[in-house]
């Protein structure tokens, strides 16, 4: 009965286009406080990852010679790095790096990774089962253990990070792809597009894919999330981008040493890092609220 | 049941298989040859040559990869290309380093966590539940390096705890314990708010099931219904939950064993890879991946056997 | 083929051995300050147990070789140089050649045959006494041309090496070497016993005995008992244990883990400034970064580029920046203020002018400015030195892209000697012309700038062979002057090591190598 | 009279939404006389299950009473603290839930979940064997022993049933209990219900959605609609004379057994029921009622009560109960096309379905032969497990058949779905079960319509649109539904939707598994009379699976009656309710519960399990279960297939003389009901 209770009651006349069923969802992701926020603050740094340059008083390897190891002031929010760098410039233009990696990364393996997952779910037989088992095989490798051996072959680079990520998350978007179309492939709807003789490439991406959409869109904020970790991590530990730039984790680990002198320059990116994870996650939370999927995990 | 392990056991061994032909291949993507790094460039050709032969480099890729499993299975791991020393004794003194730390920091985390997630879940939507999903998400939100430097700066300093956790080889559990605060601590923070998000999902749900009704309306007191029937289902795929998060550890672990300067396996596999030493890698590695995947495996037997829809089948 | 030493070196650790090959002893430390106190103290009571104990903690990087002709890295030359002892040391304070294993020696007077004697009551680890036949043993395997050790070249110049007695070695050369004494303190001339070929037992004669050794974690040593100086070593035990980060070191000191740190960024030494219970050090180096640009091919093979290089560069603002004001300014030549007998304080390389540097690279042929790509290894501080370079640079024109790699891969594949632009870092030395020897002469093994000049190479003949001191500092000079005009080299500044020790310790003497710090001096107070 | 056991008074009960407060029941009177078998019938959305949890104050987190009262003796539940309802459930009410398979914790032996409940009313552990054995269950140690997920849904239920009987609860409240239930299963726990009633003098509130069940097993009936009572009175007299025009349509949408469509048309109720929260001040059922008059727009009627009895809550009540009207909704007069010679379109022979399991091969069907021929339709009946569903999806070709031929028109079919051509494609094509899984949601109605004219009859897209807007025609949907998305259509429109899809490319042969059983009786008896339409219309073949032999009756010309895999008979639709039958058919008649209180109907009821497919007996498959079992031969050899006068075929070793002779007659009617 509490099924019946929160059951749609309204029913339009017509079908309402995209956007006005974007806005519908957006405006159910924005209801609860945190999930609103979580998207605005996800929102701002994207914002400022396109337009951080614009922003940033300083740029990202300017140095200020007199102004070296200063504390967050007027002039120097966040102060100034050992190297005389403005590090609120930093963590500015930093944004850009965590999002060509980590979003552009999470993209590409969400993109495959679904074509994979499409494919494997609905053709099944051997391509399903060997697939599967070579995915299995790489998730056999805890993720960051992958990245180290991949790093280790390719050299640490930032081209090498963004291929690690799309490696290791392309078969966890895949799975998650393939087991929605399990679901959704036997139901009487795809059933009838097939005994009606659509194409299965109409089947795959006309038909099933819309109804895997929510779970990308969730599976996506979480791999995003994940992926700001990985790379972070990797640049923590000295083997993803490389010195000057301003990546986060990066900052991070060249500030580990002056953490006496210089805190701030440690603990603004870190701390950019962490509003970033946050965000993200709670806008992942949200879109599991905004897509019904609160029970699952 | 008997028929299940087996298969699970089938199904371990050609994901292992396969995981150590993808090690196999990574590690001999390697850049640089092999004997090279060893003998270095000023080496004459006949002595590569030797070198490669001594190695069996001379072998095609599927011999190779053979006899290196071989080897590695019969427990001939040989030695370490940048340290000599011999390999097993080595991987096998961190394993049991890393994997002390680890067990400790589920001795204390998960536990804690599970509370945690119990408390939020049967306080849906209430303060106490807002506070615990609110701070285990700030508490996710940090990297394991940032929660270790912070711990570092206000606990080590401070208080006077262990900031480095080196430990000697001898050294029995009590005395290497303070050395484990601190990097279980940190590992505890990250698995504390997984867990404790994952049991509370896993307990919400479990409430909505049909059969807690039946409890309920039998007129069970409420505590009987939680602890006989909610938890006892919800505590299901907790432990998967939980057989995930070591795996998890284990990869969270190579940033906190080097934030901590702790000598366990991921530390080992992060001085391996900047030494380019071949066999000390792929011998950790696969150990890694073995004690991951028998971490799952343990998971899912147990699993079927707390669950009497897999362990009895119908 | 040359050295298998340097091979394997070179493989694993080449920056280090760099850092290695080119010190032959420790260099002078006029500045060092720390709680040296007497080092050799020696107030042990004739045949009784020694009186001080305790157990000194060390953190260091991991060991990777433990056989003395393959070490390089501070850690392993600090094990090697507490398990084994060298026949000849060299004074921390003074810079001057000291007897060790030689109780003393005597030279002819052509400078080319030297009669050492042997110390009394010296024995290895195992009980048998250090007799002359090891000296000769252990010389004769590091100048053995088949071995690859990287010390064949450096004692390519000896003719032979005999027993003259059961205590007594003579060394026979084929011409006057002025730093032949130092030559004898390289970091690898440790004695071992006649008839190792492998040396990896630590069956040596020195203060300390290996306990265990556990690759990448730790060794432990403990105080050899039977050593010939009475009273040393004052501590009963010392551990080396194993860090990957200096920054873990550190913590470790603060926390109370380790007594003693011997390597460490500036913003560490920093930050250790005010804590209690710890003293810190640090001593000047003749070590430095280098920035060099290949001058046998476009575009550095115009002189023009590295003057326009050189007058883009604030020196000034390096060392503010990238050491914190520690060390000294460079001025673009090997040759250190801490060598005070040939330093040349009037050499300065031109002071720095944006406009003029703009000019000459336009007439160059660059007026719109030049792209280059630096390379550097991500080790030490040289990811900020190119940092800030590229920042500098980036006003006169010369734009940088920089390509910042593990310091395995770069100097291992051989990618320092290939590339146009790059940093290097090279270590101290006890005397300067092996930076000229092997950096800067035509041909030279790791004359990475590929320079070539007929004037540079005769004046640094002059200086590597004459025995007359008065005209060697001449030729210093003059390289001076040349190098800072002309030279392919930057090099912004010389920069000091850093030490700290718990204050329940002293005795502790910080070296220019630090590896080379003695241990066995060091006592709790 | 003794006050009642149980007494709603006005009871109200809302559910917060969001900031919504919906309404879920409304003024509901309603009261249980201690013993009385009471049943509470309505479709889905009538806030029937609302009233069976707020009975026993037990609502959701959003659900909440928000006036009236729950007397229940002398205390009113609504007042009574968690602590003191707690102390009341189990002992005083017990509750059956709906689907057993979920209602029982999974990780615990069934017996110990009947201990648990013993301790906690202080009663001796042991008891459990003998309730079980009350419960007839031939071997109640074992059974205690296992965990639910081993126990079949019928013995789950039972458990359940123990459960709630342990505590000696004066009022049982069942909730829909043997809806997941096949029909045998079903009577049998009716038939526990009734004893176990008897014995211990149980008042019951029983939820249900099935009529069929309300006739055979209430004393009283309410009626509820749209969260109001519509109608309450004593079981026989709501059956003889419905006062409620909503009565009378659910009683009207019903196909009674033997009811057929080209005879005595079903008649249905236009229009939904309202969503929750979409009430209009006035009457409830106005907008769906054919008697609905101005008054009936403006004013909300008031419960009446016409007899001591009965009440009502119905404007036109006295009409109706003088005869002056008749609530009953005019016909549609079906479109009568003159039948054309039928000729044969599909043939199967030897049909053989497999899956591969874990455990081994399951064995679906096993050696089917059907014909379907054209403007005719072959109902197949049969519960679950007895290989129907897998029959149809054979002949579509979603399932590959091991063994067997099809043929289509004459021509053998490719067993596999991609080596079908486009015409053959468009001459198959299949109604689903499911309306709410049977269209794209992220389709509009109109891509899902025009998709079949494209790609099987090659409409160019231009051209679809217009050709939409006539399927849509010919399922009596607007034209606009084209642009809607499922989502704003109820279910019995995307049922419809579906069929004009299935028709879109005008097929020989429609397959319709199930297509009306996840439908509320209202709407499926329109869907019923739609399909029956268009097939006279196109003259289309059709292969109609369901598990109620009432509607299999109702829409088919031929049925078969299918067990474990095989076709145990096949028989004219006129005949089916007439001996002789396979024993099996006359099993399965016995059990199901007619609407109508007034028919006697003979008991006999199958022991045991239904055997698993995955080794199925030997023989007769139905040896196993057989009231009529003969003896070896039924376990050793295959029966033959008997032919009778009236047409049907037995596959029986029993001779039909015997069958004649032992068999009477399942249904009887009191008076000359049957039509």
């Amino acid at each position: 009965m509490a099924s019946a209770a929160t059951a749609d009651v309204t029913k339009q006349s017509a079908a309402p286009g995209w956007g006005q069923r974007f806005f519908s969802l957006a405006r159910t992701l924005l209801r609860r406080p945190s999930h609103a926020l979580g998207t605005l603050i996800s929102l701002l740094f994207l914002v400022i990852a396109i337009i951080g340059p614009l922003l940033a008083p300083y740029g990202a390897n300017e140095q200020i010679v007199a102004d070296a190891r200063d504390g967050p002031s007027a002039a120097h929010w966040f102060g100034v790095d050992t190297l005389g760098r403005d590090v609120y410039s930093r963590v500015l233009l930093g944004t850009r790096d965590i999002f060509t990696l980590a979003g552009i990364g999470t993209l590409l393996a969400v993109l495959i990774g679904t074509s994979l997952g499409l494919l494997s779910g609905y053709r099944g037989g051997w391509f399903d089962e060997l697939l599967m088992r070579f995915f299995d095989s790489v998730l056999a490798l805890p993720a960051l253990l992958l990245a180290l051996l991949l790093l280790g072959t390719l050299g640490p680079s930032r081209q090498s990070v963004l291929f690690v990520i799309v490696i290791v998350y392309i078969p966890i978007v895949a799975r998650v792809v393939r087991s929605v179309v399990l679901s959704v492939k036997t139901r009487s709807y795809i059933e009838a597009a097939r005994v009606q003789g659509e194409s299965s490439a109409r089947i795959l991406f006309r038909e099933i894919l819309p109804a895997v959409l929510p779970a990308l869109a969730v599976e996506a904020a979480l791999r995003f999330s994940y992926a700001i970790f990985l790379a972070s991590s990797l640049g923590f530990l000295g083997v993803g981008v490389q010195p000057p730039s301003p990546e986060w984790g990066l900052m991070v680990n060249e500030a580990r040493d002056a953490v006496s002198q210089t805190p701030w320059a440690l603990y603004f990116p870190a701390a950019a890092i962490s509003l970033l994870v946050i965000s993200v996650n709670l806008l992942a939370d949200g879109l599991k609220h905004v897509f019904q999927m609160d029970g699952e995990r | 049941m008997t028929a299940y392990i087996l298969r699970r056991l089938a199904f371990l061994g050609l994901t292992m298989l396969l995981t150590s032909l993808l090690i196999f291949v990574i590690t001999q993507l390697l850049p640089g040859d092999v004997c090279r790094v060893i003998l270095g460039r000023e080496v004459g050709e006949n002595a590569l040559e030797a070198c490669r032969l001594d190695l069996g480099l001379d072998q095609p890729a599927p011999v190779r990869y053979f006899t290196w499993l071989g080897d590695f299975l019969t427990g001939n791991w040989g030695n370490s290309y940048s340290t000599d020393a011999e390999i097993r004794p080595l991987v096998m003194e961190r394993l049991g380093n890393s994997l002390m730390l680890a067990g400790f920091t589920m001795l204390v985390g998960v536990p804690i966590a599970i509370g945690l997630g119990v408390i939020a879940a049967l306080n849906e939507g209430k303060a106490i539940d807002n506070g615990i999903s609110l701070g285990a998400l700030a508490v996710v939100g940090l990297p394991e390096f940032v929660t270790g430097i912070l711990l570092i700066e206000i606990l080590a300093f401070r208080l006077g705890l262990p900031a480095n956790s080196s430990i000697r080889e001898t050294a029995t559990f009590a005395e290497a314990f303070p050395s484990l605060i601190l990097p279980a601590l940190t590992a505890t923070f990250v698995l504390l708010a997984y867990v404790a998000r994952l049991t509370r999902a896993g307990v919400i749900e479990e409430l909505k099931q049909a059969y807690v009704r039946t409890a309920e309306l039998k007129g069970l007191p409420r505590r009987t219904v939680i602890w006989r029937h909610v938890l006892r289902n919800a505590m299901l795929p907790t432990i998967t939950v939980v057989a995930i998060s070591f795996g998890w550890l284990i990869s969270g672990l190579v940033v906190i064993e080097n934030v901590f300067n702790y000598p366990g396996l991921g530390r080992l596999m992060v001085f391996a890879i900047s030494r380019r030493d071949l066999p000390l890698l792929q011998a950790i590695s696969l150990i890694t991946v073995l004690g991951f995947a028998l971490a799952n495996l343990v998971a899912d037997l147990l699993y079927a056997a707390l669950n009497p829809r897999i362990r009895i089948g119908s | 083929m040359k050295t298998i030493i340097s091979r394997i070196l070179r493989a694993f650790f080449p920056a280090l051995a760099v850092f290695a090959l080119l010190l032959a002893a420790c260099g002078p430390s006029p500045e060092a300050t720390g709680p040296a106190g007497e080092p050799e103290a020696t107030q042990a009571e004739p045949g009784e147990e020694r009186q001080t104990g305790g157990t000194l903690r060390v953190a260091f990087q991991s060991l990777v070789q433990t056989d003395p002709a393959l070490i390089s890295s501070d850690a392993e030359v600090l094990v090697a140089n507490a398990v084994y002892d060298y026949l000849v040391d060299v004074d921390p304070v003074t810079n001057e050649p000291t007897p060790r294993l030689a109780a003393g020696w005597d030279i002819s007077d052509d400078g080319t045959s030297y009669l050492f004697s042997l110390v009394e009551g010296a024995t290895f680890h195992d009980g048998s006494p250090v007799t002359a036949a090891d000296v000769v043993w252990t010389f004769d395997r590091l100048r053995n041309p088949d071995s690859g050790y990287a010390t064949v070249s450096l004692y390519e110049n000896i003719v032979s090496v005999e027993a003259a007695s059961e205590n007594e070695v003579n060394f026979t050369l084929s011409s006057p070497n002025p730093f032949f004494l130092y030559d004898l303190s390289d970091n690898h001339a440790l004695i071992i016993k006649d008839g190792t070929t492998d040396a990896s037992d630590f069956n040596g004669s020195g203060p300390f005995v290996v306990e265990t050794y556990s690759p990448e974690d730790r060794i432990v040593l403990v105080a050899n008992e039977n050593y010939f100086v009475e009273g040393q070593p004052a501590l009963d035990h010392v551990e080396i244990i194993f860090f990957a980060e200096e920054g873990a070191m550190v913590d470790a000191l603060r926390g109370g883990q380790v007594d003693l740190v011997m390597r460490m960024s500036t913003p560490l030494f920093e930050s250790l400034q005010d804590v209690e219970g710890i003293e810190t050090t640090f001593a000047s180096t003749n070590g430095f970064d280098l920035i060099r640009l290949r001058s046998d091919r476009e575009p550095g093979n115009d002189p023009r580029i590295i003057q326009a290089m050189k007058l883009a560069t604030d020196r000034e603002a390096i060392l503010e920046l990238v050491q914190q004001g520690y060390g000294s300014v460079g001025n673009d030549s090997p040759i250190g203020p801490l060598y005070t007998n040939y330093h040349d304080p009037a050499v300065q390389p031109p002071a720095r002018d944006v406009e003029a540097a703009r000019a000459l690279l336009a007439e160059a042929g660059y007026p719109d400015g030049i792209d280059l790509t630096l390379h550097t290894p991500n080790t030490g501080g040289r990811p900020d030195l190119a940092a800030v370079l590229q920042s500098q640079w980036a006003e006169a024109g010369i734009n940088l892209e920089l390509s910042v790699e593990p310091e395995e891969v770069y100097y291992g594949d051989d990618g320092w000697l290939e590339v146009d632009l790059g940093i290097t870092g090279w270590g101290s030395r006890p005397y300067p012309q092996f930076y000229l020897d092997t950096m800067l002469v035509t041909g030279a093994v790791w004359n990475e700038s590929h320079f070539s000049d007929q004037e540079f190479d005769a004046l640094a003949a002059t200086a590597g062979g004459s025995l007359d001191e008065a005209e060697r500092a001449d030729a210093y000079a003059q390289i001076q002057a040349l190098l800072a005009d002309r030279g392919p080299v930057i090099i912004p500044y010389y920069f000091p090591v850093f030490g700290a020790i718990s204050d329940l310790f002293t005795g502790f003497q910080l070296e220019a190598f630090p590896g080379r710090t003695d241990l066995h001096t060091i006592r709790l107070k | 009279m003794a006050s009642p056991l149980l007494q709603l008074q006005q009871l109200a009960v809302s559910y917060k939404v969001g900031r919504r407060t919906l309404d879920a029941l409304r003024d509901v009177d309603l009261s249980i006389d201690a013993g009385q078998t009471y049943g509470l019938v309505g479709e889905s959305g009538s806030g029937k299950s609302t009233l069976a949890l707020a009975a026993m104050r037990y609502l959701p987190a959003n659900g909440f009473i928000r006036s009236g009262s729950i007397m229940f003796g002398d205390k009113d539940l609504a007042k009574l603290s968690p602590e003191e309802m707690r102390a009341r459930w189990g002992r005083q009410i017990g509750f059956v839930p709906q689907n057993p398979a979920t209602a029982l914790n999974p990780s615990v032996r069934v017996g110990d979940q009947i201990r648990e409940a013993l301790r906690l009313y202080s009663r001796d552990e042991s008891d459990v064997m003998e309730i079980l054995k009350q419960m007839r269950i031939a071997d109640p140690a074992r059974v205690a022993r296992q965990y639910p997920h081993q126990l079949s849904g019928g013995m789950q239920q039972r458990m359940l049933i123990s459960m709630a009987l342990s505590g000696n609860p004066h009022l049982l409240v069942l909730d829909e209990p043997t809806t997941a239930l096949d029909v045998t299963t079903e009577a049998a726990i009716l038939d526990l219900l009734r004893g176990a009633q008897q014995m211990l003098n149980t008042a019951m509130l029983y939820v249900t959605h099935n009529l069929g069940v309300v006739a055979t097993l209430t004393d009283r009936v309410a009626v509820l609609y749209a969260g109001e009572l519509a109608e309450d009175a004593p079981t026989k007299e709501l059956f003889r004379q419905p006062l409620h025009p909503y009565t009378r349509g659910l009683l009207d949408s019903v196909p009674r057994l033997g009811q057929r469509k080209d005879v005595n048309r079903l008649r249905g109720i236009v229009g939904q029921i309202p969503a929750l929260g979409e009430t209009i001040d006035a009457c409830v059922f106005a907008p769906r009622c054919p008697l609905a008059i101005e008054i009936c727009w403006q004013k909300r009627p008031t419960l009446d009560a016409p007899t001591p009895d009965r009440t009502v809550r119905c404007h036109r009540w006295p009409e109706i109960m003088a005869g002056d009207i008749s609530p009953s909704r005019a016909v549609e007069k079906s479109s009568q096309v003159t039948k054309q010679a039928a000729n044969q379109v599909l043939q199967v022979d030897g049909l053989q379905v497999a899956y591969k399991m874990p455990g081994g091969t399951l064995q679906a069907v096993r050696g089917v032969d059907v014909q379907a021929t054209s403007g005719r339709t072959l109902g197949v009946v049969g519960e679950s497990g007895s290989g129907k569903s897998s029959l149809a999806r054979a002949v579509i070709g979603l399932v590959e058949p091991s063994e067997g031929k099809i043929d289509l028109l004459g021509i053998q079919l490719p067993k596999r779905l991609t080596r079908r051509n486009r015409v053959v494609l468009s001459h198959l094509q299949m109604v689903f079960q499911n309306p709410e899984e049977a269209l794209n949601p992220h389709l509009t109605v109109g891509e899902s319509l025009s998709r079949p004219l494209i790609t099987l009859r090659g409409v160019k897209p231009a051209d679809a649109k217009a050709q939409v807007g006539e399927l849509l025609a010919a399922v009596r949907l607007p034209a606009d539904y084209a642009d809607r998305l499922p989502s704003q259509l109820s279910g019995g429109e995307k049922q419809r939707v579906a069929i004009a899809r299935a028709f879109a490319s005008q097929p020989e042969l429609l397959l319709a598994d199930e297509p009306v059983s996840a439908l509320d009786v209202s709407v499926q008896a329109a869907i019923l009379n739609l399909l029956a339409d268009l097939q006279i219309e196109h003259q289309t073949s059709m292969l109609f699976i369901a598990h109620d032999i009432a509607v299999v009756g109702y829409l088919a010309d031929e049925i078969a009656v299918m067990y474990l895999g095989q076709i145990m008979q096949t028989s004219p639709a006129e005949t089916i309710f007439d001996a002789p039958y396979h024993p099996y058919t006359e099993a399965l008649l016995s059990s199901v519960p007619p609407p109508d209180p007034f028919v006697k109907q003979e008991r006999i009821r199958l022991e045991g399990e239904l055997p698993s497919a995955v080794n199925p007996p030997n023989g007769c498959p139905f040896h196993t279960r057989c009231p009529r079992f003969l003896g070896d031969i039924c376990v050793e050899q295959k029966p033959p297939w008997r032919e009778t006068e009236d047409g049907k075929r037995i596959f029986c070793h029993i001779p039909l003389e015997d069958l004649l002779r032992d068999q009477t007659d399942v249904l009887q009617f009191e008076g000359a009901k049957k039509s």
